[in-house]
Formats: structure tokens, C-alpha cells, sequence
């Protein structure tokens, strides 16, 4: 550790049981002057009560308009470790699957041309380069792409899209979220490079209710993996289940927020007509219960953060969806969508604010998709309706 | 610069099934269950035989050097083969059911935790605060390193009634999980931006920046034959839209900037549906490095929730069980006027029948 | 007018302890339990004895021979003491059982019904119609007496799964309880207000004509130099508040009006909350003087009701329970653009979660 | 029947089980040239499926603003007998008890002054004498104050308060409806009969939950009666009825809303603590369930129909308060109420809008409540707080 760094209130985080980011910081400040530097003017911040980052300006490579956020420091004379203190996002792989070789080759990379620090992973799911000089960016660009990595997105653009571990190692999985993950990010490099959007727009993959991505959340688009048939059932795991102590009536029968189950001695009944794929009766039982045979996924839009009009959580479009390689429908969709948006969407308004501004009906009229009682949880309770047929002296007619 | 290669874009990521285990190929999608083996441990069981999960604390803001430490660990014990959850965990995917002791022990000297699975507070997910954004209103990996020292029987141990997640986002921009999270920790601001007079005309759209504003607090206004804006102190709500359009408009505050807790969200579709997270305490002070009031805030709350709640009840399932005045005397906290709704929706969060608890 | 004598006023209704039976008052505050004799006959017990009360229907819109009727019934069974219902049906206190059986024939005899207690189809709560009011966009009394006569056998016995409440409103105004029906019957006009250019000007006061249209379809305008106003047809939602305020701008239209079926409303606390009605079938045409489509589709959901609901399941109850798609389903009702809610929280409306019924 | 009365359409409406009012009204048009013409203009809206009733005039009665509904005929000539239609609205009485030869005198009166029809009773609750001249207003009124009834409300003033039948033959009444109804109408009359508010106040007045006169539906201010201590169990009437065949875990356990009722062989726990007083347990079976000792009621606020900003049900403004007479502590409220609304309220603006547009804190404030949790469904979940604390260099302060 370099003496110069004298930093006392950071020093406090480095005890206690849980890993601490400083002590990891340190373990670089004796090679990197950024990592002291960060480290230098986060102790101010500490003293201060405040943060000294400016706003970022327009940094990137050339040809794209996203994958770098531009950072710089409001106080580089004192700090100029981080005078510039940009990040790049990188593009992670479907579920997050690495090999350690060729992590290596990313450390390396970033060795050389940054500070060393990373986000493993930033919120939205990318590989979070943290922290270079504008001069480093395009070489770090190009070293990255000679590895076969490649940014992923910022701004008004298609975010990277992110995907649950799914049928690599879920029992869950309804369709291959790994796949389809990889195909669409593939499939839309350009929207995803070169912000043209409204405003960003995120995919989220998960390949159940469970919804470990959190799709219905944090993502313009979640694609959840859902069932339309029965449960299925293995009686004789049930019974052992039963057998073994679970109690199956007041932990899952109970727990059914439809009561559609009813446990006779070792015996489940499930009557599947209202069963709400709530998933939390497989998740107990998992050995005896999984998702139905007829599997896809039903597609939410609109989840995003409260900026600015409240946060929303995504909506169902799609209630039902065959999933399958090459995933033409689902790129219809997304087009459809994508073109409605972008013509009559408005600058910095996301998809889920979007829909709500023109009306559920609206949207679904422009996207091309039928009205279904599957998209709500219940029709209009005002009579505030607008209808558009009506009957003129000289015969029916429409608005 | 050495020699010069053509130089690719558009490439994306790499094909994943580089990156998986050849075990996970051969069971890919034909996965028949899954045991908890022991906190952080899973079994996962297909017909080309079982796979073993080891899950470990990050703190997700890490070094190379961290990250070399861990891959030192794949190639060890995992044949190489990694990976990292949704939530920032790391993952070794095991083929071998006696490396996971002995793995176990290196992660432990490397002074990390296995944990985190089933019935665990597992990771936080949180953003970038002092450490990188000029947003913040409170810095995140201090907030979550100081949380979750208090907190790391609840990610070693499966003692909970159900899982607990919790988030920390530094703004209201909320980047990650704070809007639908067990227990949310958010960095508030408490007073309006301070205009930069000086910078503004050059640095800012007028119109963009007055659109900005939810609440049509901004408005342009003249200095010295320079258009700028002022802002109507008594509409703002220190959102921050208009600092995220215009630079010129900090918000940050250290006399007044805090965090705020919030409660009961969730995000599976697990019995109930997802649910968003509410306010539990509208302001406690910036106490760095360690946020006492805050770890103290938090720690209370999970007690609370662990001595009371039922098996696989969330924190909003067991609040919507006991209703919420219930919530408030068993915590302690008060309840004040900055609990009641005045946004948008605000008249639907109003109690409209005669279900209540006295 | 006969001698001069001191106008009285503010005097306020007379004290109800004038009307009440003897029985009543002994009884008053002490009662202990009631039990339902048969469909319309309840027995309540106090410890001054039992006091049975026969309910009787009523078409609300009735003359003093109606009146008059009713009055020698309760004279003679009911020691001139009766009552009326807050869904207007007649109640007579009896406190000889005996009476019970020749009050009922005597009733039968007028043709009036006894019934609508328990799970029954009680009166139904209607408005003025073509009777009375300006504002109608379709008859009540009518609709009331067609639809009745099509479930006047839910009113006399008591085999629903539960009470159900219908209502009648002639427009959106809602007089009454069609917000929070079990099956609601609306009448509703689908063409904008026409505007009488010619007495307009005189009428109304602009200013406040348009500013009652809540969604601001009204715009000033000049004819033949006379400020008047015009309308926005794109955003006129028909809700009839500006002819409220406006009399120059009605909106009846003969072709046009029609009648709405909402469905799943409930007031009482028991077990689930007050529940607004839902919109079930957007527009039926006015077909005097017997409605048949509306009686049909009222039926078609009270037997579908009635078939697959559980015991003590209101109609909204049991559509929460069954989801909406099948509530479609069941009823043969077409889904529409029209059931997605558009007005200020349709978002709260829509299905943000994957439970779901297919 | 006169003879000249043709109503084919109106005819078939004679028909059916259900009582007609078309015989009904009918029976007077022999006497009541007003009768024969109403019957007339309504064959011709049935013909033509439209009202023929000009927007009402003001008229009335000397010295009151409200309790007449004016209504002239759009076809005079054709209808003489409706040229004039108007209605006077009569307070009932406290839930609705009347005696035969009170009804009686009002009949009369009516006989002599008005169509002979009537609405027994209008959704308000009045007794709503429909149809009669102008020029007969103020004798009905003085014949009518004369043997001690009076106008209700209409117009942007106290509506006339209603109640249920309470105490007077109801086991689950929580407090004396009838007389607070009395009380109030009393207390106010400057209020019903004179309009001077900024839109129309309707108080509804339940004994309990049940809430028979819908309250928390169509009454700007529900008085619904509750309890705060434990519901009152006889345990020999629940072993009567679990002996008599009662389903009592289907029908009662199973349908509490809270999961708060036990049955144990004939014996029911009921965990209090979580009990929401819905009544459903008490309904089910009255003889053995009855509500608590520590009686009163919840008060709320802002039920209205859907004009012009959607329907609303009431909202718990207290969530308890004793009630007894004098139900000072109620007019105390009231006065705080109307006083606040009066001050800040905008033309046809009803309360239930009115707090949504200040905001629930804003009005507490203006009343002097305290915020209470049992006030609203959840905390919000937005983050868009007016904080009113501050600290400024110099020390706390607050805007
Ligand atoms: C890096 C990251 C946080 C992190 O530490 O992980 C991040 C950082 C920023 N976010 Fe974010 N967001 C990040 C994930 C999210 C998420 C979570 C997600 O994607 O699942 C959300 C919530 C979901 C959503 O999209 O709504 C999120 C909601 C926002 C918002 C609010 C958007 C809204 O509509 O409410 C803003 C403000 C904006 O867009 O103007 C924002 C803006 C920002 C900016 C660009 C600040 C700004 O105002 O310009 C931050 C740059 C910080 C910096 O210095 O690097 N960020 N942001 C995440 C991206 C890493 C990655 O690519 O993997
Ligand atoms: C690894 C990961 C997916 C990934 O692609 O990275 C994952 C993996 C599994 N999840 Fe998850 N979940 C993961 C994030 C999530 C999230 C998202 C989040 O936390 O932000 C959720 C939604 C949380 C919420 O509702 O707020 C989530 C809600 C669930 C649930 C539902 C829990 C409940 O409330 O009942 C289950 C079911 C269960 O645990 O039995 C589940 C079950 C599982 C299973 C058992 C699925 C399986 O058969 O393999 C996996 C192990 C669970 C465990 O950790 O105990 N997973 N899971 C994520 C691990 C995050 C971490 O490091 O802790
Ligand atoms: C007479 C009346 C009060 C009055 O002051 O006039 C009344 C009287 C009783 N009600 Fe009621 N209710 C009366 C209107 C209402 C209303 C209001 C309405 O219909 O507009 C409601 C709310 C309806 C709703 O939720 O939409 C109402 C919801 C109830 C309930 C709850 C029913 C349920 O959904 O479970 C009960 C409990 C019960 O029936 O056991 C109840 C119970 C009762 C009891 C048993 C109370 C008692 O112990 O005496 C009375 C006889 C019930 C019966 O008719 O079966 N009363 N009751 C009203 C009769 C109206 C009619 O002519 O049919
Ligand atoms: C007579 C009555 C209907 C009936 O047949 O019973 C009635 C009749 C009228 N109501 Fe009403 N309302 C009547 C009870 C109601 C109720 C029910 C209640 O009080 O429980 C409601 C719903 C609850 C509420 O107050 O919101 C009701 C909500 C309205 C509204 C909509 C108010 C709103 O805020 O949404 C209007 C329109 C207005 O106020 O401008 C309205 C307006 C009218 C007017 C004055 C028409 C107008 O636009 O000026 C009607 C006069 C009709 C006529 O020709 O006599 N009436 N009105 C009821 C009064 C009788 C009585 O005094 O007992
Ligand atoms: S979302 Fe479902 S399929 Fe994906 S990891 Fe979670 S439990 Fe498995
Ligand atoms: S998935 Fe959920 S709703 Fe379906 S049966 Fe299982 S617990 Fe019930
Ligand atoms: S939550 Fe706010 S301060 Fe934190 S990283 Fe996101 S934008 Fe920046
Ligand atoms: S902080 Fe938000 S509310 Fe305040 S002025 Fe800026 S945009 Fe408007
Ligand atoms: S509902 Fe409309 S038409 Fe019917 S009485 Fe009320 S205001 Fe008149
Ligand atoms: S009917 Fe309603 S929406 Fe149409 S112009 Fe009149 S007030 Fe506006
Ligand atoms: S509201 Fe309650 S007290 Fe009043 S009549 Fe109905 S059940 Fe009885
Ligand atoms: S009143 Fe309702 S909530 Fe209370 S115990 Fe009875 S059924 Fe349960």
C-alpha cells in the first residue's frame, strides 16, 4: 500500500465479514494511480458527505454511440488518477457463463488499458469496465473485439439483453433463454450500437415465473418462460414428499394463492384450469411437480425505474408465445413494436409510459395484436368509453 | 499501436456454449431437480449425472486481482468453468462432489462467503454512488459493504422464512432493483437543484430542460440578459430528472442528501404477485463510513420480519397478512404524513373499506 | 288557502320514535339474533319477544293507491307500523307470528311479491328514466320492470350462492349503485353532445361550460358573431358533464343511446373489499318497451352466476376467483378494444404479473 | 282507463310477475290529467327512444335553495298535463319507519297538490313527491311542514343524511344510526336548505361493515359502524351450529379473509389481532358471533359517482371514533370538514376529489388529523416526497 494514501474512513470498510471493495481497491493502489486516486477522492467524499463526479460528457469508438459512459472528476487538479474515470460496458455472455481462460483475456486487456477495477456485472447485465482515459477507449475497443468481446449498450439504444441461467442448469427452464438471449443480441448489433430510440429499451429473459432476471421489473421487454397445460405431476415423488414430513398441506396447498390444490392423504389433485402458474408449488416440491408440456413464454412490456412518472412494472402483450429457434415471431414482435414506438413515442418517454400515454388499445391496435381478458387484471370500472361505431340516419358507420 | 489488423464492430457476444461445462451441455434443458446441499451449495440433477454449485459473496466492485483469485479457483476445482448470478454472486460449476470442501475452505481464505441460496438475504444489488456517478445522493458499495457486515449470518445461513433480497440505489434513478426488492435502501435528496447561472446557458437546452421537470417546477427566467431557469421551490420533489437533461443543475446536498428505507416488494410470481416496494423510513442521515442509523434500520427490520413471519412469506406477503399498522408498531418506526401518497396514483393507496386492524 | 296561520321552516324530518312499534322499542339496541323464516320473512329476537318482518317488492315509481294499499296491510297485520328498505322494498313489522301467512295472501292478491332476503335478487336500485329526467339515455322504470319480471323467481326464493345487487342508471351521472353492483344495467349515449347554436349564447356562461368537460373537448368559438363553443369529437367520451352544466348541448340520440352491463361490484366488507363494477358488454341497443337483448344478457350472467359460484361468493368474488378470461368464456361475452381501461389509472389496470389463466 | 289513453308499448310493461308501474300510474290517469299525460310522453319516448324533459329551471320553495328538482315537458302542447314535472324531495325519517297514518297525511296532501306519484324512495333517501305545477310548491311545502315534514337537499348543499335500520331491528348495530341521523339532519338544516357548498354533500350512515345503505359507495362521508376489541363469541350457539350440520370450516373459516378463525372440533379460536371486522363469520352465524364491546364507528370520506374524474368510494379519514349522544365530537368533525373544503374546495368539486387534488396529507393538515396507517391500503411506493425538514448552515429548518 502506498503511504501517501491516507484514508481513514475508507480504512473502517475494510473490516467486518463481508468482502470489502477497499481492501480489493488497495490491493491495486500500489500499481495503478487511478485505483489511489479513486480511493483518495472517495475519502473526501466520505469527509464531505457529497460525490465529485461530473457529468459525463460524449465519449466513445468510433461508429458507435453507446457502450461508454463518460466520467470525469470535479476536482482533477487534486485528483488526476481520475480526471478521466470513464466505463465501458461489456457485452456478457448468455446467463453469465464464463471460462477462466477467457476471463483472463479480458483482466488483461484491462490491465493494460484501465484501471483494473470491474463491476461484476452492472445492474442491467453487462461486464462493467470501471474507469480509463478517453485516449484508452479505442484501443481497449479494439483489443476487446480481437478477443471476440464487443460493447454493449447506453443511451437511447437496446440495452444488453440478459438472461436467467435457464436450461443450463434449471429444471425450470420453459424455453432456452441462453439461445434466444444470444439470437437476439446478435440479430439487433445495430440498434444496439447506435442509439436511435426514444429512449433505451431493455430485454430481460427469464425461463420462468420465478423470473430471476427480474423481467417484470427492470425490463421494456420481459420475455418469462410460462406453460399452458397441465403441472405435471410424479405421484410417487409426492408421496415420498409426504412421507418424508413436508408438510404439503400447509406449505403448498396453503400457499396456492388459487387454492387449486387439494392434497388427499399422499395424493395432490390439481385443477389446473386455475392454476396462475405461480410456480410456488413446483418450487417447494421440486422433485414430484414441473411446469406443463405446452411451454413458451408470456411477453411484458413497460417495466422500468420511477423516472418519471412512477415506476411500472411490466404488462403482459403476449400472454402466450411458442419460443423456437430462429425466433422469427419474437422478432416480429419486437419490429412491430419498435416501429409503433418509435413513431409516435417521444423523447426520453420509455415503452411502459409510452403505452400508458396512447392507451392499452391503442398500442395493441398499432403493434397488430387482438385485445385479450389475459392482458389485465380486470376490464374498465369507469364508463368513460370511446366508441367508435355508431349508427348515422343513413346506415352503420365508424369513427 | 503494433501492427495494424482490421478493426471489427458489431461482432456481439461470444457463442455461450463456449462456457459451459461439458456436464451442463449434456444435461442442457434435461435438468430433472435440484437440492440445497448446505448454504450456497446446490445439486442439480440430470440424466448425465449431478452438477454442483458453490455460490460466493462478491462484492461485485472488484479488482483484477480479486477476479485472478477466483479464476485461480475455477481451473482448480471447476474444470474452469464459472459463472456469476443475476444478483452478482460468483458461481463454480462442479463436476466433482468432493471438491466442494476443499473449495469451500480456499474461498473462506480468500476472505469470502459461501451463501447466499434459498432462504438467504443473498447479494445486494446496488449501483455506483461517490464511486462513479455524478447522480448520487449517497455512495452504494459502502452502504452495501457496512449492510451486509451486519448481515452475513442471514447469506451464510437459510434461517429466513424465505428468501430477502435487498437493494441500494444511490438516486432516484434507481438503477437496479429498488423499486421491487424485500428491503430497499435509497440515497434521497431533500432540496431542490442549485442552479449554476453562470454555466446554464451555455451547457443546457431551455426547453428540454423545462419539459424535464414531472412536476413543472422549472421555468425560464432572465439573469444579466442570459436565459436560464429558476426553479418554483414549493413543486419540486427532488427527483432529479432535470440534473439527469441539464448539468447545471446539481441536486447534491451533503447537509441534507440521506437515505431512505423501503419495504415489501418482490418480483417472482411465487404465490402472490410482484409488488412494489414502499416506504418504510423517509429519511436517515448520510453517516459515512459505516451509516449506523441505517445498518440499524435494516437489521431491525429483517429481526422483525425473521421472529414473525411464516414459512415462504415475503416481507410484503407477511406485512399484507398482518397489515401495515401492525408493521409500524412491531418495528417501532413512526408513521408520518411522508407515508401517505401524493403522486399520481395516490387516491388508489387510500384504505377504502372498513378492513382494518386497531 | 284557508286561514293564515305561520309559515313553518326547518323543522327537519319528525323523530323517528313516532314510527317505531312498540315491539321496536322495547327491543331497541338489544337484539340478539334473526333468523329467515322463509324467502322474505325474517324473525328478529330480543328479549321483549320475536318481531317478524315480511319484505315485500315494490316498483318504487308508485301512486298513493299503491300507497294506500300497502298502508291498510300494515293497519291491519302490522298494528300500522312498516317500514321501506334502503333498496325501497316495503317491510312489514309484524309481532304476531300469525299474521305472517294473511298478510302474504293479501300481498300476493295486489300482485306484489314477498322475497329478496338472503341469496336473493333483492330490488333493484334504479334512477328516473324517461320518467323524469333530461339527462336519460335510456328508460329506468322499463328496464327495472323487464328485467325483474325475468328474475322475479331469484327474488321469491333464496337459492343464489349469494345476496345479488343490481342497479339501473339512465346515464353516466349513476344515480345510485351502479359503481358498486354485483350486475349493473347503464345507460349510455355513444355520439357527442349536439350543439344548439342558436340558444347557447344565452344559456350557459362559456367559461364554465368548457371548463367541464374533464376532457378538455370544449373550445369557444364564434357563430354570426355569438361566442358559443364547439366540440372535439376525437375527444369526447360522451360522459354528458358539459349538458349538466350546459343546456344547449343534450345529447340524447334516438339511434345512438343504448344500455352497458357491468358486472363483480360489491359495498359490504364481508370477506373481500368494496369492489368496483366492470365493464361486461359495452352497448346494447334501447329496445322498448321489453329490452330484450339486456333481459337476455342479465339473465345469461345470473345463471352463469348461479351455476359455479360458491356458496357466499357475490358475483365479483366469484370472477376473482375464476379470472376474467374464463368469466368471457363462461358467458359467451366478446372481449373488446372497449374493456381495456383508457382513463387516468388504466395502467393499474393492466395485467402486470404472470399469473394468468389460459 | 280513459279511453283515449293509447299505449301500446307502455302496455306490455303491464304484463309479467313483477309489480308494473305503468298500471300503477295507470290507476291514477283516470283521475290525474297529469298521470294520463306522463303515461302519453313516455309512449312517445318509448316510440322514439329518447326523454323529452327540458333541462330543469330554478324553482322551489320561499327561503330554500334546495329539495325541488325542476322538470318542464319538451312537448307542452302535445303534453299539456307535464308542462310542469317538478319534484320535491321530503326527508324521510331516521331508517326509513313510518306509521300508516303518517304516510297517509302526506298522500293526501299529495292527492291535492301533485301528480299523486311518488318515489318511495329516491337513491338519496327522500321521499321524492314526483310531479307537480310551480305554482302548487309552496302550498305542498306549507301542508306539508304543517303536519311536520320537511324538504330534503338538492343542489350543492348537505344532502339529506340517511341511515339504516340499525338498533331498530339489526343485532349487529355498532352505534344508534337513527339517532344520529336525526341528530345531524337536525343540527344542519341551515346547510340541507340552503346551497351555499361547493358541490353536494351526502352523508350515509351503516351500523356496521355490512353497510346497508352503501356508505362507502355513495356518501361523501360514511358514518359505518365497527368495534375495536375481540367479536364476542358464545361458544355453546358455535357447538350448536357445528352439531346442527354447519359447515363451519367451509363456510366460515375458509372464507375469512384474514385466515384468522380456528375451528377446533366444535370450538372457534379467533386470532383478533388479525381479524379486519369484515362480519363475514358474524353473519354466518348470529346466534353464536356477535361484534365487540368497545363500540363506535369508522368515518370515511369521498364516495361519489364517476363525474367527472372517476367514481370513488370512501376513503378512512378515522378510523374510529365513539359515537353517543350528543355526537358533539361528531360536529366537531363535520365543522373542521366543511370548513376546510369550503376554504380550498373549487366549484363542483366533491370532497373525494378534493382530497385526491390537495393530497390526503395536505387535507389531514387542514382538518387537524394526525396521519394514521390504518388510513391507507400501503405506504407509497413512489419516491417523490416533499420533504419539509431541512437543515440549512445555520441549524433545522422547515419550508
Ligand atoms: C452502471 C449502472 C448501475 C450499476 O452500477 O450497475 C447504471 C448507471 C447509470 N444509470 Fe442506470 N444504470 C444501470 C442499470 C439501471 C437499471 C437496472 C437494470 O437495467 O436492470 C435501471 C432500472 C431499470 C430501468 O431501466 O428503468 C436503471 C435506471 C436508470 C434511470 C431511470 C430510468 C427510468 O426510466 O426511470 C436513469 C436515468 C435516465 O435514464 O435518465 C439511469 C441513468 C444512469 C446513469 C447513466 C446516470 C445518468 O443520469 O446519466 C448512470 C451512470 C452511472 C455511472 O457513473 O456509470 N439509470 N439503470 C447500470 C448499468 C450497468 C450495465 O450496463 O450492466
Ligand atoms: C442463479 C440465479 C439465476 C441466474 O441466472 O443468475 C437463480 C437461481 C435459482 N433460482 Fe432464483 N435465481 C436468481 C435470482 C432470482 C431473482 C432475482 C433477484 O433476486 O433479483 C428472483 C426474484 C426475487 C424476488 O421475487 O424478489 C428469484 C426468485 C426465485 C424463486 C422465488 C422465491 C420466492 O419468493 O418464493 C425461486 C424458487 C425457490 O427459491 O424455490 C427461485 C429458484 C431458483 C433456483 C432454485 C432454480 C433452480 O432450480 O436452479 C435456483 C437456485 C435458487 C437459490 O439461489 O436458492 N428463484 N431468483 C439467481 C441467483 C441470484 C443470487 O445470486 O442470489
Ligand atoms: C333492510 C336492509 C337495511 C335497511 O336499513 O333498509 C338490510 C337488512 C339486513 N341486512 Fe343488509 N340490508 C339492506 C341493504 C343492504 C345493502 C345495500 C344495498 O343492497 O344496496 C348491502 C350491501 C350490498 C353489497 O355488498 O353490494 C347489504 C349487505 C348485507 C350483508 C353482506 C352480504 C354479503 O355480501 O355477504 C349482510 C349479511 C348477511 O346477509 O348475512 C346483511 C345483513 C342484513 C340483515 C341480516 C341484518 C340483520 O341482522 O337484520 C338484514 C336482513 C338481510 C336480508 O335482507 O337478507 N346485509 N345489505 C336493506 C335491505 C335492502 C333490500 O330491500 O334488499
Ligand atoms: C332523484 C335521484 C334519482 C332517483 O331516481 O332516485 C337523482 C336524480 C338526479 N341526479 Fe342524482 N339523483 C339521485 C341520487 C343520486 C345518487 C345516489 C345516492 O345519493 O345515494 C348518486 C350517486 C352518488 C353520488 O352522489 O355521487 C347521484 C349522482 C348524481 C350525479 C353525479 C355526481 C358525481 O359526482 O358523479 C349527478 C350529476 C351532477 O351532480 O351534476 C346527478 C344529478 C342528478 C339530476 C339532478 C340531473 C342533473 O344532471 O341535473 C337528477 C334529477 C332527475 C330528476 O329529473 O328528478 N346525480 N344521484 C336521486 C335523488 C333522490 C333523493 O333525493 O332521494
Ligand atoms: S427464472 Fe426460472 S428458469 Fe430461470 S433460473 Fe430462475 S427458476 Fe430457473
Ligand atoms: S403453480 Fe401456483 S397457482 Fe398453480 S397449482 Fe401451483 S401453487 Fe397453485
Ligand atoms: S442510482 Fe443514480 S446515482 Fe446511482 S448509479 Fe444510478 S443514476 Fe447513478
Ligand atoms: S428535481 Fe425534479 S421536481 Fe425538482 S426541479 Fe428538477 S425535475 Fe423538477
Ligand atoms: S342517472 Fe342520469 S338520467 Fe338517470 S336520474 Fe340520474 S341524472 Fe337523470
Ligand atoms: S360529453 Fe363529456 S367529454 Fe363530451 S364534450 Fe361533453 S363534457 Fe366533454
Ligand atoms: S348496516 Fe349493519 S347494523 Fe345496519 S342494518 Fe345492515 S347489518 Fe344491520
Ligand atoms: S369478522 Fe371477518 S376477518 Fe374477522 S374473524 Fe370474522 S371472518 Fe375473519
Amino acid at each position: 500500500m502506498a503511504d501517501d494514501l491516507k484514508t481513514p474512513l475508507l480504512d473502517e470498510l475494510e473490516k467486518g465479514p463481508w468482502p470489502s471493495f477497499v481492501k480489493d481497491i488497495k490491493s491495486l493502489a500500489g500499481k495503478k494511480e487511478m485505483a489511489k486516486d479513486l480511493l483518495r477522492q472517495l475519502e473526501k467524499s466520505y469527509e464531505d458527505k457529497r460525490g465529485y463526479w461530473k457529468h459525463g460528457g460524449l465519449v466513445g469508438v468510433m461508429g458507435y454511440g453507446g457502450g461508454v459512459i463518460g466520467r470525469y472528476s470535479a476536482l482533477p487538479e487534486e485528483f488526476p488518477g481520475v480526471s478521466h474515470f470513464h466505463t465501458l460496458r461489456i457485452n456478457q455472455t448468455s446467463g453469465w457463463f464464463y471460462t477462466a481462460d477467457a476471463l483472463r483475456e479480458i483482466l488483461n486487456i484491462w490491465e493494460e488499458h484501465g484501471s483494473g477495477l470491474l463491476n461484476v456485472h452492472g445492474s442491467t447485465g453487462d461486464l462493467v469496465l470501471l474507469g480509463t482515459r478517453t485516449e484508452e477507449l479505442e484501443p481497449t475497443f479494439r483489443a476487446l473485439t480481437e478477443k471476440g468481446w464487443d460493447l454493449g449498450g447506453s443511451g437511447s439504444d437496446l440495452r444488453t439483453p440478459s438472461c436467467c441461467v435457464g436450461p443450463g442448469r434449471c429444471e425450470y427452464a420453459c424455453y432456452d433463454t441462453l439461445s434466444l438471449a444470444y439470437n437476439l443480441t446478435h440479430a439487433y448489433q445495430d440498434e444496439l450500437h447506435r442509439p436511435m430510440f426514444n429512449y433505451k429499451y431493455k430485454i430481460k429473459m427469464s425461463g420462468c415465473p420465478n423470473d430471476c432476471t427480474a423481467a417484470i421489473a427492470r425490463s421494456d421487454m420481459g420475455i418469462i418462460g410460462i406453460w399452458k397445460d397441465d403441472i405435471q405431476v410424479k405421484p410417487d415423488a409426492v408421496a415420498e414428499y409426504v412421507d418424508s414430513g413436508l408438510d404439503v398441506q400447509g406449505l403448498v396447498v396453503e400457499n396456492c394463492p388459487t387454492g387449486c390444490i387439494e392434497l388427499d392423504g399422499n395424493e395432490i389433485k390439481i385443477d389446473n384450469s386455475n392454476c396462475v402458474k405461480c410456480m410456488h408449488c413446483i418450487n417447494v416440491m421440486p422433485k414430484a411437480l414441473s411446469p406443463g408440456k405446452e411451454r413458451g413464454a408470456a411477453i411484458t412490456l413497460g417495466a422500468k425505474a420511477p423516472i418519471v412518472e412512477g415506476a411500472l412494472f411490466g404488462s403482459v402483450i403476449i400472454p402466450f408465445m411458442k419460443l423456437e429457434e430462429p425466433f422469427e415471431e419474437v422478432h416480429d414482435l419486437i419490429e412491430r413494436i419498435w416501429e409503433f414506438w418509435d413513431e409516435h413515442g417521444t423523447n426520453r418517454e420509455r415503452i411502459g409510459e409510452f403505452i400508458e400515454r396512447v392507451s392499452l388499445a391503442t398500442f395493441l391496435e398499432g403493434i397488430g395484436e387482438k385485445p385479450l381478458p389475459q392482458m389485465i387484471k380486470a376490464p374498465r370500472d369507469n364508463p368513460y368509453v370511446f366508441y367508435e361505431e355508431y349508427y348515422a340516419e343513413e346506415g352503420e358507420g365508424e369513427k | 499501436m503494433a501492427t495494424e489488423v482490421e478493426r471489427k464492430t458489431d461482432i456481439g457476444p461470444p457463442h455461450y456454449e463456449k462456457f459451459l461445462h461439458p456436464l451442463v451441455k449434456e444435461n442442457y434443458g434435461k435438468w430433472e431437480y435440484h437440492e440445497t446441499l448446505a448454504p450456497g451449495v446446490l445439486m442439480h440433477h440430470g440424466p448425465a449425472g449431478d452438477l454442483y454449485t458453490v455460490r460466493v459473496s462478491s462484492p461485485r466492485l472488484v479488482s483484477i486481482n480479486f477476479l485472478n483469485n477466483i479464476l485461480d479457483l475455477a481451473d482448480k476445482y471447476a474444470d474452469g468453468y464459472l459463472r456469476f448470478t443475476s444478483r452478482n454472486n460468483v458461481e463454480f460449476l462442479l463436476a466433482n462432489k468432493d471438491n466442494i470442501e476443499p473449495l469451500k475452505k480456499e474461498i473462506s481464505e480468500l476472505g469470502l462467503l459461501v451463501g447466499g441460496t434459498n432462504n438467504a438475504i443473498s447479494n445486494i444489488v446496488h449501483t455506483q454512488g461517490w464511486v462513479h456517478c455524478h447522480s448520487a445522493a449517497t455512495d452504494a458499495s459502502g452502504l452495501v459493504k457496512s449492510v451486509m457486515d451486519e448481515l452475513a449470518e442471514y447469506f451464510t445461513s437459510q434461517k429466513l422464512p424465505a428468501k430477502l433480497r435487498i437493494a441500494v440505489a444511490c438516486c432516484l434513478n434507481m438503477c437496479g432493483a429498488v423499486h421491487a426488492s424485500d428491503i430497499a435502501i435509497l440515497g434521497v435528496h431533500r432540496t431542490p437543484p442549485k442552479i449554476d447561472n453562470a454555466t446554464l446557458p451555455n451547457l443546457c437546452e431551455i426547453p428540454t430542460t423545462v419539459a424535464s421537470c414531472p412536476n413543472n417546477a422549472i421555468r425560464p427566467t432572465s439573469i444579466e440578459g442570459k436565459t436560464t431557469v429558476k426553479v418554483d421551490e414549493d413543486k419540486c420533489m427532488y427527483c432529479g430528472n432535470c440534473y439527469t437533461v441539464c448539468p447545471a443543475m446539481p441536486l447534491a446536498d451533503p447537509l441534507n442528501d440521506g437515505v431512505s428505507i423501503w419495504v415489501g416488494g418482490k418480483i417472482c410470481n411465487a404465490r402472490s404477485e410482484p409488488m412494489f416496494t414502499k416506504l418504510a423510513i423517509p429519511y436517515l442521515p448520510n453517516n459515512p463510513p459505516r451509516w449506523p442509523e441505517v445498518t440499524g434500520a435494516v437489521k431491525n427490520i429483517v429481526e422483525i420480519y425473521a421472529a414473525n413471519a411464516k414459512p415462504y412469506e415475503r416481507v410484503g406477503e407477511w406485512i399484507n397478512r398482518i397489515g401495515w399498522p401492525k408493521f409500524f408498531d412491531l418495528t417501532g418506526i413512526e408513521f408520518t404524513k411522508y407515508h401517505l401518497d401524493d403522486f399520481r396514483h395516490a387516491g388508489t393507496t387510500y384504505r377504502r373499506s372498513l378492513h382494518n386492524r386497531y
